[in-house]
């Protein structure tokens, strides 16, 4: 049960943190935002992404990969989010590269990962319906027709959607819209015929899309895994997908309470450093309390996989995205609010983080939804 | 009081014949009166209502006549209110001049000052904006560094303001100023001057819920007659204290200001859905719900009673020093809860796949993130209240 | 809508503080406790309560009372909370005064309340079962037998049971055991064969005793209110209750609070009073905050009840009890906290208190219970 | 390591020769050995087993063997603790000589003192108390007033301790006497004194829990060889901050210590009950316990990780300043819960109607409140993160 990086990981984070604070600083950030790019992310920083392995750190080595491990991909993660770096990272490598490479067949491996670990395929996950995270919750039918199945449904916040070329569709083939029975995951290209994709302006900027799919034709071969058995795929997808993004906001924590404690330190109101008021420094020790312990649960859970506890991940994954919803929101109000007026404007920084925590908390289940798998897991 | 019922008498019919029909009824945002040289009237009966209102000083009921005040007794002022109140008659004007400036103008200045700037306020000519806050000297009003330098017959001031409401429409401001470097708080004047006045410049400032009536306002080599400065030179730390009192009173008023129209638990219901008894379909969001209708019960109450004490001339109504932070907690936390329970539809910024009411929760969650830092943050408050109300020790 | 008290009602505040102060002091509190006193509470300072008229303080004139209202109990158990004074006045007046008075016919109000007001009489209401406040779950049969009932059951934490000349017992006469309708209550003399007193020790030292019922048989006469109708005396009795023991709440906390607010001011630490440390103070605000709150809740209750508020009173019943559960709850707790070593000790009264805290937070219904019933009340 | 595998096979010989039967299994509080002038076993094993490792010096594996310890190196050492562990075999002594006062009387005593005390600690003849806070030094504890008054060869004591734990039990006390009343921290010198000296009278503490090992501790004309001084005159406050850290080690292990044998979930389930699909039947309920295992959870990973970090030279164990404060809050937390999903079962206090474990829970409930105050309050310990880990500046 390693708690603590090894020298390569220490390496990568190293290297991370140094290409995320050269190539994508939260200017960088701010600059694509105001800019209405119409991608929603950097080319040139995704090149550099891909440059340094990272569309491959967890794709096998036969499959185009560095088979570096999850926990590689976590350190990434952590560091993207402490400058809110724009890729395709989540969306197409965490979730989708994740769901090809434990689903997919020999040929689509081969047809796939190797574009995705090279960075020139993008794909989504298409899974949400309602406006709340419950992944057995579909709808979408995928109805026998022709040899093929024709899909007819909608797709609420589709992580980068917008962009994808391939998306993986969750769709209901057979019971009833709860059940975890029944539901078949198929590959759609974005371009064929009845995908219609909005892209949606999330507060944080984040890259989303709306989708609908209006008799969608796709082949039996499309079927990613086994026909209503997705949710053997799904469920351990969005372990991964939870576990990737409370890495992500564990970076996006560390970042906004070294900037905060900077200014408690900088900041003279009185005559006096605001850092030495005893009321403040107890509210900054219980973020620090929360952020150690946030630490813990999340090298644990990231070791987990790459150690093979497979059964264990479930429970980790759900009590590291609830505690770092619950450290991210804390810190990222606080933050706020200890920069006082100056963290109301748009024109600083701190704000991107608060807009970023209430859409990471969203992204693949909130606290509470963590909480009672957390309770159902463990049987109460 | 025979004297009274005939005011009642003499103003519900001159109410009748010249409040317009059209300002008999709720106004939204934008079409709220606030007067000034370059002022808008979205409907034309909005300036027919302003001028009779201001004609009669009714616009500043309770100021004496000389200066265009209605001059009424505080029972006449009353009937006046409850007439208004009665055929739901909207404010005629609204402004900063009217509850911020004028009663310090009316406690402090000279004669000269009263008869140049205080009619103009009554009839809505001049539109003023607030000069106080500065980069540095937020919480710590008082370390405020903007400067003025006197040569000869006026004042040279150089500086920076900041949240200066509306200073990109206003005609005039009422402004702290450094006069003294050597001391703090006894270094200060109060002054007033001309936003044409050459040297001054504003800046709109965005928040993180976007557009808003804040501004910064630079200062450079602006020259101001010294007959501006309101009372003694150095001593305008005393009106500044007077007329925050006026402020505060203002901003404490978050829970009912802007409590939702719909019920709490109706939202909810639409987001969440609910079980086959009716109840809510997420446990820990209507456990959330009931807290908070408890806690803004029990706020409303407390203000409720506080004006009951105060009215009974019982206690010193010191429970109405938590109102403020109590209000912005409960209206940050209303906020709160509301985007959660919207889920992905509570997190849209703009555009397509978000209706406006669903932007309008947005915006409004992050712009109440100010609650508890505007107008003295929480932790100030907190301060206060633990010295002067639980009278605690200073160290 | 009354939020101040009247003249009257601030000359009962007046003489209610002057008594408890001069006749029930926690001294007091501690002597029964350390003496095992086997009543639990003293008769002599019953009998200058009852002098006082409190006993028939919202009992009619006709019935020997001094019809003063509701408001009028509401202040006098504010007074005993704040000594921990223990007396029939809850169990005996506040609950099973209310339930006579509103569901007793002419012939019970004639005979009980003349005897309750003037202190001779005591009753307690036998209703818990469970561990769990859950009123309308009642599993104690009452079945017909012979002209009369038989009741058989058990009940738990029933407040002063062991001093109780008569008991209200709730039982079922139909329906199942969550039902609503189907709840008989009962007249039952605590002497009479095959009624089974255990009194209880709990940690506040509260009085109170679970009862066995085993074939007890009863007249037909002995119902209160109606057969199978229970449930319309019952609900508007626990709201009364829970409204009475909030008020006492409300002096259990301001008790509280005030003697730790005056050892913040005295207790030295590092050469400077520990009420200067920033961190306190704020604590000390918090708590301010939450009293005030809860003060304007229970005045606007209970002037509700005086002012025939009646469709009202639900809901403020539960958002009072809530709020003065959470208050209390927080207050206690501080209080100790904030006493350091000194409030862990026996010797010192702080902690009295933190143990009545959680006996009355759990008496009838605890926050959980209101918060869940209120929004039962408010339909969601 | 041919010498450590050696020790290895030497010492599983002769635990497997001397290690009773009956010492290798869990011991309830009654059977921990404390030793002392009137040590009491309740199983003649436990005294066998006592004098058995004494005589090896290894109840102190690791003091020198002229002072009655193991002499073992740490490589050895860790053997040792590997086989007891192995075989599952209690302490056979558990004293504060052993893990408080002995390792600071090796850094600071002098050579008489050493083999004077130890050897005896180490064969558990004396047992030890420890004089430190004072009704007036609680947080502050270099606030102490008690003083020690050189009188020729003798120190005369005057005054209180208070919190001493098993004083009532205890031969000998190590005490922070204050001998400069005009300097604070560098007023104070570190003295052991028999508790049979006349003039020395304890009474037990009762708490809120109940029955407690706490004492107060008086002090009237104490006469004490000077010779018992330990360390400088005056310099007795570096002794007492070196022992403190050994004191807040032991206290800060409670989430661990006192977690409950059955999962929180199964006790709730029993009280509270279950639905149809065996989910607990109190929604609310179900979701805080699930918030305290996460934070369970990532407290004793902390502790892990931390060891981890250490062990690896890795960092500087910052993380470790918070685990007594989270620890606490976690133990207070989880106390709470249990009386409250336990209904008015949970809040008996003896006698008819609760069974032991309940009992057990309500005065763990009430105990478990000193676990913020205990060993420096948690105020105490979230200035020095601020200040020392966060680096947070002083006024």
């Amino acid at each position: 049960m390693a708690l603590i990086l090894n020298e390569e990981q220490t390496l990568l984070k190293d290297s991370a943190k140094d290409l995320m604070t050269a190539a994508a600083p939260v200017t960088q950030f701010r600059a694509l935002r105001d800019a209405k790019d119409e991608l929603g992310y950097s080319k040139d920083l995704w090149t550099q992404m891909v440059d340094m392995g990272w569309a491959g750190i967890c794709i096998p080595e036969e499959f185009g990969g560095l088979d570096f491990g999850f926990h590689g991909l976590g350190i990434v993660l952590e560091e993207t989010g402490r400058t809110l770096a724009a890729s395709p990272l989540v969306a197409s490598i965490l979730v989708s590269a994740s769901a090809v490479a434990l689903g997919g067949n020999e040929t689509q491996k081969k047809q796939l990962l190797p574009k995705l670990a090279e960075g020139t395929l993008l794909m989504a996950l298409a899974l949400d319906e309602t406006a709340h995270f419950s992944p057995h919750r579909i709808a979408t039918r995928a109805e026998s027709s022709a040899g093929g199945y024709k899909i007819n449904g909608a797709k609420a916040f589709v992580l980068d959607g917008h962009i994808a070329d391939t998306l993986i569709v969750a769709t209901r083939t057979s019971g009833s819209t709860h059940d975890r029975q029944g539901i078949t995951l198929f590959l759609v290209d974005r371009a064929a015929a009845g995908v219609e994709v909005t892209r949606t302006q999330m507060v944080d900027n984040r890259n989303a899309a709306k989708i609908t799919f209006t008799d969608v034709s796709v082949d039996a071969s499309a079927i990613l895994g086994e026909l209503d058995r997705g949710a053997d795929i799904l469920d351990p997808v969005l372990d991964r997908a939870a576990l990737g993004m409370a890495a992500e906001m564990l970076g996006a924590s560390l970042e906004v309470f070294e900037r905060t404690l900077a200014y408690l330190k900088e900041r003279t109101q009185f005559e006096t450093k605001i850092g030495s008021f005893q009321s403040l420094q107890h509210r900054a020790v219980d973020m620090y309390c929360n952020l150690e312990l946030s630490k813990s649960l999340l090298i644990d859970a990231l070791s987990a996989l790459d150690e093979g506890r497979d059964a264990d991940l479930p429970a980790l994954a759900s009590s590291a995205k609830a505690q770092l919803c619950e450290t991210l929101h804390q810190i990222s109000s606080e933050g706020v609010q200890m920069h006082g007026g100056i963290g109301m404007t748009d024109e600083h920084e701190i704000g991107f983080f608060l807009k970023r925590a209430r859409v990471a908390e969203k992204t693949f289940g909130d606290a509470g939804y963590h909480y009672d798998r957390l309770a159902t897991l463990n049987g109460y | 009081m025979p004297d009274v019922d005939q005011f009642r008498t003499d103003t519900r019919a001159w109410l009748e014949a010249n409040c317009p029909a059209s300002m008999r009824s709720p106004m939204t945002a934008d079409e709220v009166v606030w007067g000034g040289r370059n002022a808008t009237f979205s409907n034309p009966d909005s300036k027919l209502w302003l001028d009779r209102m201001a004609a009669k000083g009714w616009t500043a009921p309770m100021w004496p006549a000389q200066y265009g005040g209605g001059g009424l007794s505080m029972a006449e002022n009353a009937v006046l209110e409850s007439e208004l109140s009665r055929i739901k008659a909207r404010p005629a004007l609204n402004s900063f001049g009217l509850w911020m400036l004028g009663p310090v103008l009316l406690e402090f200045a000279n004669e000269e000052q009263k008869l140049e700037h205080l009619p103009k306020i009554v009839r809505g000519e001049i539109r003023w904006c607030q000069g106080y806050s500065e980069p540095g000297a937020g919480s710590d009003l008082a370390g405020l560094q903007t400067k003025a330098v006197r040569d000869g017959d006026e004042y040279v001031i150089n500086g920076q303001k900041v949240w200066t409401s509306y200073a990109d429409r206003c005609d005039w401001i009422f402004c702290l100023v450094r006069t003294d470097t050597t001391v703090k708080h006894n270094g200060i004047s109060f002054i007033l001057f001309d936003m044409q006045s050459p040297g001054v410049s504003v800046k709109p400032i965005q928040l993180i819920s976007g557009e808003s009536p804040f501004c910064e306002t630079f200062f450079d080599d602006v020259r101001v007659p010294a007959r501006n400065q309101v009372g003694e030179l150095n001593k305008g730390w005393t009106i500044a204290k007077r007329l925050l009192q006026h402020e505060r009173t203002n901003i404490g008023d978050f829970g009912t200001a802007q409590s939702p129209q719909t019920p709490m638990h109706e939202q909810a219901k639409k987001y969440l859905g609910e079980d086959a008894l009716g109840r809510l379909d997420d446990s820990a969001m209507r456990r959330e719900i009931a807290k908070y209708q408890v806690r803004q019960k029990a706020y409303g109450l407390t203000y409720a009673r506080v004006g009951q004490e105060l009215k009974a001339g019982l206690g010193d109504g010191a429970a109405s020093s938590i109102l403020k932070a109590v209000g912005a907690e409960l209206n940050k936390h209303r906020s709160e809860m509301m985007i959660d329970m919207m889920g992905t539809q509570g997190i849209g910024w703009q555009g397509d796949g978000f209706d406006d009411w669903e932007i309008m929760q947005t915006r409004g969650w992050l712009r109440s993130k100010a609650n508890s830092i505007e107008g003295g943050t929480t932790e100030i408050n907190k301060n206060v209240v633990a010295k002067n109300v639980l009278g605690l020790p200073t160290k």
